[in-house]
């Protein structure tokens, strides 16, 4: 196997991975805005802080690799390239979005991207993904599937059967744990007993990696890493992102519960400006190259934002579809 | 009471706001009443003590400050370690009130709560006990989506050795988990998310006050119509039956307020009275808590009514996300008015 | 065939026994047939293929030799796993048919079944589908006590989005499961254990046969009584029967085959000839899948029936050990007849 | 902490080992030629090969420590002092059985020397037992909870909830794996993937100790250990004993599935006649000594089978007792 420094991101990589993460984080300060405005009601758990894992992972994995995701899993999707207009669409409750308005945002999926499920259960994205990376080896690809879940999903029940299975029949699946320290309200030392939750992979005889997931490069190479095991048949591994979220659990939370400092800490050390930053002083883009990008995405949310909210409701009768493949009697 | 003591002085005396309190409010003085009573008491469950906010919604709100973080501990997310811990130390003497935060998450859960919870008296022909209460909550109306608001209670009614409470108001909810807690037996306690907070007519009950397991309520008396519901939507059958009458039929209102067992007197009274039954909730309709009562309606009532038993529930699919759909999900005051005055034609 | 073949020449010629086969053997080939027509299907569970066996009871025996192990594989001792394996590889064009070993352990697999496999479809507008089947052995009667042997299918019932299967004949069992690997969306399918090899009437169908979900099964007609059951009981309920003829009182005997969605218009057909119903399950007769049955008969033949409609079911308690007991427990032929007497007087 | 050292067995202590190992022996001997006779018809899984794991663990326990365990149990129930009449009673279905026949062989109930809860159903003794240590620590006992399974138990997700609470809230509690390598007709390497079961604790940060379950000093040191560190309120520990089980999953059981020479090496290892020539070789015990001892236990089995038979069945009014604590209207 390939050190990680095999895959370290050349500079036209890490200026697709901050694509995404402007367009990650863009999204997310409209959807926060569009719910104070009043314009979408939505339960909203944002993902503010924790937009270079998901960048710098899906600029590891293919169009047709499939991703399990959860509620907090908009980052997640955006970066593998769920279009805006339906994703919106959706939020908004509407027909034209991804799912006809009847998933929301907890539920939102588009296979197109191989975006195949999210959950809003904790733990439930891994077995599912295990089915996924089973199809993927009976078909003969070099297919991976990520699943992504929080720290506080480490601890259930579904975690460990998962991890298990998958190592048993070497599944080509990568278990991607963002670990933004806290599970809701509580503390990761609450209620996570691991050192680190990599060290659970050792229960599993795979790989587990502890990587700074608001490190691009970093992150890029444990996910490329992870991939290219998964593609050679190798097995799955357990990546262990260290990160934070910045505003709470769900959108309105107080949040009294994380330490005052530690959060100004995380904030202060805010990664999308500092990736930014980054890479201008590495001249691998100019201020004018990375505003243009960023303005670009603000005008594709704009029109999203707009189509979704031009468009209609579902039809009460979209109740009876979908139950079953035949509709149901009225 | 602010609006009395700012009115000016030269108004009309403003007529006393008649007093409003919340279920949430009753969850939480039962709470902190019956652990004042009783140290054996325990709660357990994701977020519930004061360091991680008191409770998602704030039910336990206090109740670990006060009595200590070995008796009320937040857990890691684990319904079935959190059940678990429960069953073993009810076992031994404690009385444990575990969360299990949403009520879909029971599903991680059931093999403890049905399996274990449910029977440990049984298979151990009466020598062990499980005195816990499982609270949870669920509930549509706030655009959660399909697994967030299930209401599951057919599930538990039909586990022999659990019981299945829900009320629908600030003193039954008070009332009831006091009764719940000192029920010697496993009691699912069911709680409505979106109403936590709606202001309710009257005050905290004090801490005498009980409503016994296995009892329903009459909320209202009525002569044509007779609606049997629970949780939630008793709340809607009460202002549906209001609407009812002003178009002159008279509408009794029972509230279950256990559904298991349920009070098969007071349902079938009032079914031998108005001869017309209609039975509401917003679980899916097919296979729910409803089919078994009118089901016994109509075995015990055959020949005696004037009009066949009709239900109201959740539609036949997953809970959907927009929001005109969620609205057309479940019954409300309008659908369980119209449904009154078809049955009452 | 050996007895006719080892007849005497001289003994007057044998009556061919009539034939008889297995739920068991028509389980196995259905699984044998439709693996052999359709690559894409998959079986998964614990002790499945044959290095182990192939099942703890035989279903699978073979399957891996013949198909692999890559498409029929044994499991860790995991149902969310297992499920959740089953509802990954179909959303991308496989039909698993995921085996959960006794309907008990259903409970470790609630999330699974439940929140995902029958909600994907709905949550994601029908962007994608779960084809699985889930076989799921129980039934008592082998002394298995209080954890082994319970029906829950009231449950899955009451699960918009699955559908529910149980066979009470080989040849049910055949054509069912068949239908159910062909079906688009979760089928949950229930085996009754102590009845695989029980010998019964007819051949093994061949592979063309095929029983539509969905649709009863008049397995005797008659003009006094309609007695619903389906699974193990369904035969009950035909040998019931024939007492119920020694007595003089005729019966329709329906096996619903399907408990969701069931076939109103046959019941409500034979209830409307014979206006008496009985409804018989093994599961707990409380909040059971009768209530739903026994709700629409009445409403929907209001003032049509001679009786109340009744219903018979397994005791408001855990499976028991001891066999006195467990026999107690459920209705049998002879209870089932005594319900039939006292509804035809 | 001590070292496992510090816990060697004394001579004593060896002896009532083997007493207890005696008692398990003949009992399951008993029960498989009772049920072959046909007297009593049960679901019968034999432990025959692994009476040492209980009999060692059951030496460092107090008769008010608590156990929870599996329907294949009845030894660890027997170590723990289940008595002999009641629990034949309870496998006869009598109303004289200790469960007065509600219960039989997978749900024995003895609350009197702490055997709390005994399942049919994988991994579920973890939980349970978490709530029984949660007990002890509030009472302010140093009592402490032995929750039994087998290996295929480790691979579910009651095992990985359940050693997670455990830690983090410092239970004391011994999660002790009887790893006989086989779950049903699976291997351990069909079904399990780490590379033993002892290395999951790591993901827990807790000991865990594998240790050959069917040497009597070995298993009772690694027991006398976690013992003690429960007690002194330093939290679970996970012990992975191995063994063998020799008459397969359940009573009937062909078990084709196991390597004919596995078995036969085994077999030809058996524990309880190995332990007994060491006693008498190391002078601990005289062969008639443990003759003598073996002469009572078959009597005292003798007796208790007696009166099994003897013992009427339940009334079924039992149909509607115990389902409540209030006896349900007929
Ligand atoms: C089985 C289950 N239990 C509880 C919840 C409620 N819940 C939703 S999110 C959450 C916290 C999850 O924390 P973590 O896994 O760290 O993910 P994060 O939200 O931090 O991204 C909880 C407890 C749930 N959705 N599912
Ligand atoms: C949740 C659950 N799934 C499946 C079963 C069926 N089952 C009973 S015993 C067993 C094997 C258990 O193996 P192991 O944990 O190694 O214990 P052993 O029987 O070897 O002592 C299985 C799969 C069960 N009882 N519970
Ligand atoms: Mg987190
Ligand atoms: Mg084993």
């Amino acid at each position: 196997m390939a050190t990680p420094d095999a895959f370290e991101p050349d500079s036209a990589t890490l200026l697709e991975i901050y694509r995404r993460v402007a367009l990650l984080h863009a999204n997310d300060e409209r959807a926060r805005k569009v719910i104070r405005s009043g314009q979408i009601a939505m339960v909203y758990y944002s993902y503010r802080g924790q937009e270079v894992i998901p960048a710098a992972l899906s600029a590891a994995l293919r169009d047709d690799d499939y991703l399990c995701t959860i509620y907090r899993g908009i980052h997640d999707m955006l970066a593998k390239g769920f279009p805006l207009d339906i994703l919106w669409a959706e939020l908004a409750g509407r027909a034209t979005g991804s799912c006809k308005g009847k998933g929301g945002p907890m539920h939102l999926t588009y296979p197109e991207k191989g975006i195949m499920v999210t959950t809003g259960v904790v733990g439930s994205t891994m077995p599912i993904a295990n089915g996924l990376g089973w199809a993927a080896q009976l078909d003969g690809t070099d297919r991976v599937v990520v699943a992504t879940f929080g720290d506080g999903a480490s601890n259930i029940g579904a975690f460990h059967e998962s991890l298990n299975l998958a190592a048993v029949w070497k599944l080509p699946v990568i278990f991607l744990c963002q670990n933004n320290q806290f599970a809701e309200h509580t503390t990761y030392e609450a209620g996570t007993s691991a050192k680190q939750i990599a060290d659970r992979a050792q229960g599993y005889n795979i790989p587990g990696v502890r990587v700074d997931g608001n490190d691009p490069a970093a992150m890029y190479r444990a996910a490329a890493q992870a991939v290219a095991r998964a593609r050679a048949g190798e097995g799955p591994t357990l990546i262990e992102a260290m990160t934070f979220r910045f505003m709470g659990h769900v959108f309105g939370d107080p949040d009294a519960y994380i330490p005052k400092d530690m959060k100004a800490a995380a904030m202060a050390d805010d990664p999308v400006p500092k990736f930014r930053a980054r890479l201008i002083q590495d001249g691998i883009a100019t201020d004018d190259q990375l505003s243009a990008i960023e303005a670009g995405i603000e005008a594709q949310i704009d029109a999203a934002v707009a189509f979704a909210l031009a468009s209609p409701f579902p039809e009460t009768d979209e109740l009876r579809r979908d139950v079953f493949a035949e509709e149901i009697a009225a | 009471m602010s609006e009395t003591s700012t009115a000016p002085a030269a108004a009309k005396p403003a007529t006393p706001k008649p007093p409003t309190t919340t279920i949430l409010a009753g969850l939480s003085k039962a709470l902190m009443d019956a652990f004042a009573e009783d140290d054996k008491l325990l709660a357990l469950g994701e977020d519930l003590a004061d360091p991680e906010g008191g409770g998602i919604v704030g039910v336990t709100n206090g109740l670990s400050t006060r009595f200590g973080g070995q008796r009320v501990r937040s857990t890691p997310i684990a319904e079935q370690a959190i059940i678990g811990a429960a069953i073993g130390a009810s076992l031994v003497g404690y009385k444990p009130v575990a969360e299990i935060m949403l009520m879909n998450f029971t599903t991680v859960a059931m093999d403890m709560i049905v399996n274990h919870a449910a029977k440990l008296r049984f298979m151990s022909g009466g020598q062990t006990s499980v005195p816990i209460v499982i609270r949870t909550m669920t509930g549509l109306g706030y655009g959660s989506g399909g697994q967030h608001c299930d209401y599951l209670e057919a599930w538990f009614a039909h586990t022999p050795g659990i019981k299945v409470v829900a009320p629908s108001t600030p003193q039954d909810a008070y009332g009831l988990l006091r009764s719940a807690i000192e029920d010697p037996d496993p009691v699912l306690f069911i709680e409505n998310l979106p109403t936590y907070r709606t202001p309710m007519p009257g005050e905290l009950p004090d801490a005498g006050h009980r409503v016994p397991l296995g009892k329903a309520a009459v909320q209202r008396e009525g002569t044509d119509v007779t609606v049997v519901s629970y949780s939630r939507l008793a709340g809607e059958a009460r202002a549906a039956a209001e609407l009812a009458a002003a178009e002159g039929v008279s509408v009794e209102v029972i509230d279950l307020r256990t559904i298991s067992p349920w009070d098969r007197e007071t349902v079938l009274a009032s079914a031998r009275k108005t001869g017309r039954v209609l039975i509401v909730h917003e679980a899916v309709k097919a296979f729910g808590a409803g089919a078994e009562i009118a089901a016994v309606v109509g075995e015990e009532l055959f020949g005696q009514l004037k009009a066949p038993v009709r239900r109201l529930g959740g539609a036949y699919s997953a809970v959907p996300y927009s929001k005109p759909l969620e609205s057309a999900y479940a019954p409300d005051r309008a659908r369980i008015a119209a449904a009154i005055l078809a049955l009452a034609r």
